[in-house]
């Protein structure tokens, strides 16, 4: 087997000098009640050629529509964007890909100085003061935010805006299910209004917004900033589109005391939603209450400037039940695309990819617009928006257009079933891998089948 | 060779990437345009592709020899998941896509879920956590779900031995259960008298590793569980070493209720200088209706995704964003497909071979914990070191500079001064004897007195020893404009 | 530019420095008439995005069939083998692809220590003493090798036989037009039968055969090396199939003097025909007339084992117009993806895939020969057979199959559009990537058309 | 790190590559099975995928390092174009598919036609020379050819300046040429004088390198090609140093009867550690008629390659196997549609202002061979050596240590001590800065009298110095057994 370099030789060499009559004897601890197979282990097919195990993957591969073959509008929290292709070509170098998280410092210099100027990159365009190395994705990131702004605050309520992305607030609510937190999510609000002002209390921990927010609205969101800081809560900002950075006030600007972003974004393909890359940026006053890993800089024994991984007293491995979060591994490759990415683009190319999508969004709402039946709600917005199809079952409009190869958004039902007055509500996104002629085929299809 | 951060090269007006120019329309921001620069730094594509080859190049990794980290099972990463993992019809996947068009993704997450139960025998598999960490929360999530579904709720204490890793106690933290450490015996394994003793009616459930952190299998499982269920609670086990009973042993039959599969440690998805992994939890029938959302079914010719609470289904929530770390599923069904069942026992095999062969090798001179076969990991502590002036660390550093990584360090805690090696399936014989010869040659270096070559160690590698101190007692996590640059802002 | 790292400021500076105006005032001494755009540029288009580059190309690529996605049965001199992941993972390491040749030897190790690894390889497999660092493919090699053959031997005559893939003789041919060689190519002999002995003379430098020829049959060449060594020539063999030599009897079995051979089917994939790699071994006393680069072993100052280029004087940089070849640039690209792969198949892997190859063309065959109307010429092959089709037009037929969907091998009339006899006769191949329902669509869409 | 051959690891009983049993059929080789062993070593998966990597990391590359070899254009190699030739529609193309299903790949090739035509105004181009040295031999055959077709069988010589490459006369040799060397004037060019006195009715062709090997431009190639044309002859035009004028030059207007375009050179394809390049032949009307077959041409909605003569045609023959080197097209059409006609002549722009800079800044303390701005390249000789007890290659050695690739050494051959550094378009001002510095710093050092310190250069790489001498006298050129095992065979 290509995989495994041991002959029967070494086998019967080694077993020798380990003194053992074969391999199951080294296994004699096991009781014998485990000692077989299970069920259902038998069903399992026994060892694939390469050739094998391509051909089944690609056949499995060939039965879905890749977004990029056809005209595609979904965001919703994952975008589509062009990824250079050096991007992929760096993260695939072994030393990058099959080391382990950078323990000893002395050889993972790489890792770490990329780590640092991740962090720099991350605390930059959310306008804070300091980024740690990366969590799983926003949603776990959000949760964690909570757990942090409960420390910080020694409060034990949070309170969810509607317009957070649905799945960071119902993973925000089972992470904190079994702790003494309560966390209160609010109902979506599609068009932006809700009154959070009104319920942050001198209890609150935290308030728990996103900006653009799931429906794709714009807020300002100083007067709530100042307003929490005023009863003592947090303001925590989620960002599910961080390209959205480029053009947008950033979270710090606005009074954010901690902002967690979704990463994927930048770097990595959708991958049908995973893995993604957590941001997570905060103050500097609360870095010692922050979850994940850091790196730091430092100098070595001849007084050369080098990185390793710091305040590691938070974290699991060292404080164990008292630690900021049970988080180990974490999403270091797809920060490491996430940064390349960031560095190919740098301060021009950011900017510039930034104005392209909103104006990519401009055009697909101009042409929207002139669809009859279809109204637009949000009103200013990056590069995504909701619209209503008055009437109509948003989610069977799209898998009619589906049908006919164009994938024209994510249905509000998707999320919401239980609310029916969400029924006709589409989310629509446009990035800079959106053409006109895709924006054409979308607005054409839809006058169709609204008819 | 030194090579500058990204943020002391280049200019701000350079760019590694064209764009074309955006329309010149009036905005709908509604204001709220970004004013000022941001400070990024801006460097051209052969810059960008030259500064991280060379940072690449200040790395250790699998790719360059051998990584016998403990507890990490640093084996091959195989090209091939790689490459199916970035098929346009796998990586080019929107996760809200009308399920009609991504059948062949969803499939690739129920063939998973197959053989994941294949491997186990257990009841039901929750694929979305990201990790091993998270799939610990997972399974403890659905413990606490269970007892609340059974009105218990004075059931808030949780067992974990002292040898646990600390994501255990940080996990039943997080579900809001107290923890009391269980010691062990002089055999390396839970003290069973102890364990038992400490069974009452507060408690919630045990989280057990097996085969455990001082690499040996905890011979009297099946009796453990036997009385943590007779008293009521739930067995959690963690499977961060399952590499080495793959194929062989019937998790189920060891009396579990819930165990998470670091994909990337047994399924052989690459680490990545720190993730992505994914650690999908198994659950028995007791557990199984708390799984969390999304599951995957198969009805009919299809598979369908269950986003929302369908029937008598009652889900302790939804632990992740979208569907769980798809990207990783791929390259482990990918790895799986590869091994077959009857490949994946002989790796199990093999890498508790490649582990007891580095204890016969090493035991007559490092000072091995406890006696008996180990399963894949081969733990020694100091004693080997007394009075050489030498430590754990400084052993570790000095492997660094004859071309290994060290093996892992300080853990577990209830050894002094531990040294854990996992050398995995994947290493050769002729790997383990450099290894080997190397390791003696340094002991008796050590054991003659030459502390310096120790304490001076590393030497050849892009940096010396690092200073941690100074890095936790002034934290610089970014970087920032030097002062005068800042001035002229 | 995203390629351009100088800004307009640096390149202000720089000019400056430099004490220029401008960057024309650099090209002062190009004279004023070629000082213009030629005509067609301003018809060229500016600079493009990453994304509207893949977009076009990606374009193009679509109006392709890939040989992989239908069933293929081409050879004729290409070879469609599966490619472990790791041979393209390895060959596309910064390290390896953006190196010069390695004429600095001290950072050059990695690319001298897999040549030498390249040329022993070659020599084992094809049963000689010595091998190059490859040649541009095995046409070239082929010439190249008749060329050597004259100056060994101070001869004049260079004999092709007719089962030469027309291309290597074609390139023969040429290479040697303009010198004071002459060349004779025999015709093209389907079957294997020519006179080749009879042929062979005192004056013969070389007799340049192919094994198994390009209809596929597979001959002892041991009778034919000793006549030619009799009379004072040189055998020259040419494998256009390097799988095959995991089976058949190498040609430094049967006397081969110089070998070539086509070594793309190993570790490359079929790239529409190029870029190949020329594998060109000989017997260790020719060395000194061996075109090409070779490797060698040599120690360094401190007495440690290493590698350099070697021989160089019989090179063109350093002996110019008495060079033995003008080759500079060659495969080492295409050589390194050859050595991984071979080095991953190893003695047991290399020998079972070549036995592969021959048991799924002798089921190929076996199920051709029940299609009526359809004659298998080939009595002894490897994984190549020519079949005729008689009262049918070879190439006709496998435009219609390619219009079903099945690339159904190559008529003989695309290299001999001047024989007539030659219309109805096709070359059919199966590799390890043939599956039987590929067979079986073969023979069921020969079996219709033929009727 | 040492590493071994593959051959002094593993063990025949490994394979790296897992594949189906055959079937058992009687077989049909004639009796020509192989008997015995090959003597191939067997390594799995994991041992394979580090011996290389750890090979690579013996090597420099220009994605690790300012790579100014003159002559040799080593610039950025985007990854894009990697990606585009790997698209299974292009890699996966057997090359003798029916035309109809390979239009795509036709397009690509007539594309690329056009592109090179565009760039340089000529008449026709042959794709298919698979490099700089084979495409001297697609030109050299057309005018041989076009001689023959004039019956002038009188033509026999070629004149080749001095400081030509080496492939230059080994070109016209094959062609059946004698070559005629022509002396370099003061000014670093073609002694104008020598050239037209050596134009008789012998002559066939001249073979000159503009920009020339000395980094100049030949400014009187108008007036040379003139008088080549008058005395009967054609004008051969080495395009090694293309990269210098793409986008500013109409080659055509300058006189030139055919031109190779290394595509690996000013066109951004990788060079591989050797190969593989391509070097397409431009050609004028007079030489058109005699390209090798095959052509592209383009015949109403599509494109046709003509493979055998057609019309009146009056090609020389066939250069290369199947089509040339068509991922090496694609690559390199890449690149083209990347930079566009703008981005081409910004590159050849700044290529010539970076290899001024160098100039500038070395000029003063090196010792510039020539006066003038150069081309691309920057010529210096080794007269600011003198008395050092420091030579060139010294010098060069010494750079390695520095964390440079040296330049070219003793090329051309017209300048003693010859160093010729060319920098590229790629390279930003910082790392010419750099560079700059440590070669300012060296030669401080050199003449200093510090001649040890380059005489043991280097001292930082896998190997230091290696003897060319014993590997020449004896030739070690495989590997072989060692001796007792080879008596055990």
């Amino acid at each position: 087997m290509r995989y495994l370099p041991l002959t029967d030789e070494d086998r019967r060499a080694m077993l020798a000098r380990i003194g053992a009559a074969s391999v199951d004897d080294l296994f004699s601890d096991v009781p014998a009640a485990a000692w077989t197979a299970p069920e259902g282990f038998d069903a399992l097919p026994p060892h694939a050629t390469e050739m094998a195990v391509e051909r089944q993957l690609s056949a499995l591969a060939a039965r879905n529509v890749p977004a990029g073959s056809v005209p595609c509008f979904l965001g919703a929290g994952a975008y589509r964007h062009h990824i250079p292709a050096s991007v992929d070509h760096l993260i695939q170098r072994g030393e990058f890909l099959t080391a382990y998280t950078p323990y000893q410092p002395e050889v993972s210099q790489g890792t770490l100085q990329t780590l640092f100027e991740f962090q720099t990159q991350v605390a930059l365009i959310t306008g804070m003061e300091v980024a740690n190395a990366s969590m799983y994705d926003a949603a776990t990131g959000v949760a964690e935010a909570a757990a942090m702004a409960c420390r910080i605050t020694r409060r034990k309520h949070v309170l969810v805006s509607g317009g957070v992305h649905p799945h960071y607030g119902a993973v925000t609510e089972s992470f904190l299910r079994y702790t003494d937190i309560a966390t209160e999510v609010l109902d979506p609000n599609p068009l932006g209004i809700e009154d959070l002002m009104g319920r942050v209390s001198e209890k609150t921990a935290c308030v728990i917004v996103q900006n653009p927010d799931f429906f794709g609205n714009l807020a300002d969101l100083s007067a709530l900033a100042a307003e929490c800081h005023a009863l003592g809560a947090l303001l925590v900002v989620a960002v599910a589109e961080p390209v959205s950075l480029g053009l947008v006030t950033p979270p710090g600007e606005m009074g954010a005391d901690i902002v967690v972003g979704e990463g994927h974004a930048i770097g990595s393909p959708l991958n049908f939603g995973g893995p993604g890359v957590g941001l997570f940026a905060s103050r500097k006053k609360f870095v010692r209450h922050m979850p994940g890993r850091l790196a730091g800089e430092t100098v070595d024994e001849d007084g050369r400037r080098g990185w390793v991984l710091t305040l590691s007293t938070r974290e699991q491995h060292i404080r164990r039940e008292k630690a900021t979060s049970n988080i180990c591994t974490n999403s270091g490759l797809i920060a490491l695309a996430w940064t390349i990415h960031m560095t190919l683009l740098g301060e021009a190319g950011f900017t510039k990819l930034a104005r392209l999508n909103h104006m990519k969004a401009v055009e697909m709402v101009e042409r929207l617009e002139q669809v009859p039946g279809l109204q637009v709600m949000t009103r200013q917005f990056f590069n995504e928006v909701l619209v209503r199809l008055p009437g109509h079952d948003a989610a069977g409009i799209v898998e009619t257009l589906a049908e006919r190869g164009i994938l024209a958004g994510v249905p509000l039902s998707r999320f919401h079933p239980n609310y029916p007055e969400l029924a006709d509500a589409l989310l629509l996104c446009a990035t800079e891998t959106t053409e006109t002629q895709d924006i054409d085929a979308l607005a054409n299809a839809l006058t169709e089948v609204l008819r | 060779i030194e090579e500058p951060l990204i943020f002391e090269q280049g200019s701000p007006a350079k760019c590694g990437v064209d764009l074309p120019d955006p329309a010149d329309k009036p905005d709908r921001l509604g204001g709220l345009a970004r004013s000022g620069a941001i400070g990024l730094p801006g460097l051209s594509e052969p810059e960008v592709v030259r500064h991280y080859t060379r940072l690449s190049q200040k790395n250790y990794a699998i790719d360059a020899g051998f990584y016998p980290l403990g507890s990490c099972t640093m084996k091959h990463n195989p090209r091939l998941n790689e490459r199916m993992a970035r098929l346009p019809g796998f990586a080019d996947l929107h996760p809200f896509q009308p399920q009609a068009t991504v059948q062949g993704a969803l499939a690739v997450m129920h063939h998973l879920s197959d053989w994941l139960l294949g491997l186990t025998g257990m009841e039901a598999v929750a694929l979305s956590p990201a990790a091993g960490a998270h799939g610990e929360l997972c399974g403890m999530q659905a413990v606490r779900a269970a007892l609340d579904a059974r009105g218990e709720d004075h059931r808030r204490t949780v067992l974990v031995p002292d040898s646990a890793h600390g994501t255990n106690p940080a996990t039943a933290a997080l579900c809001g259960f107290k923890v009391r450490g269980i010691p062990g015996d002089a055999t390396g394994r839970v003290d069973v008298a102890a364990f038992k003793a400490a069974l009452d009616d507060t408690v919630a459930g045990v989280m057990l590793t097996n085969p455990n952190t001082c690499g040996l299998f905890e011979r009297d499982m099946v009796e453990l569980a036997e009385a943590v269920h007779a008293a009521g609670a739930y067995f959690y086990l963690d499977g961060a070493n399952f590499n080495a009973i793959v194929g062989r042993v019937k998790i189920a039959d060891l009396g579990v209720d819930a165990m998470h599969i670091n994909l990337h440690k047994t399924f052989s998805t690459p680490h990545g200088g720190g993730g992505p992994g994914a650690g999908p939890t198994v659950l028995s029938a007791a557990l199984a209706p708390f799984a969390p959302l999304p599951h995957v079914v198969a009805e009919g010719d299809g598979v369908r995704l269950i986003e929302h609470i369908e029937g008598d289904m009652q889900p302790f929530g939804r632990m992740k964003g979208f569907h769980g770390q798809f990207g990783v599923f791929v390259r482990a069904l990918s790895y799986m497909m590869s091994l077959g069942r009857d490949g994946l026992r002989q790796a199990s095999g093999d890498a508790v071979l490649n582990a007891n062969y580095l204890m016969a090798r090493l035991g007559d001179t490092l000072t091995a914990s406890f006696e008996g076969p180990c399963m894949h990991e081969a733990l020694f502590d100091d004693r080997f070191l007394k009075g050489t002036g030498v430590s754990t660390l400084d052993f570790a550093k000095a492997m660094i500079d004859e071309g290994f990584h060290p093996m892992t360090m300080y853990f577990p805690l209830v050894v002094h001064g531990a040294m854990l090696m996992e050398p995995t399936e994947t290493e050769s014989r002729e790997t383990l004897d450099a290894f080997c010869d190397a390791v003696l040659a340094l002991a008796a270096k050590a054991r003659a007195g030459d502390a310096a070559f120790f304490t001076e160690a590393p030497r050849h590698t892009p940096r010396r020893r690092l200073d941690e101190t100074k890095a936790a007692r002034t934290p610089v996590l970014r970087w920032e404009p030097p002062a005068p640059a800042r001035a002229a802002e």
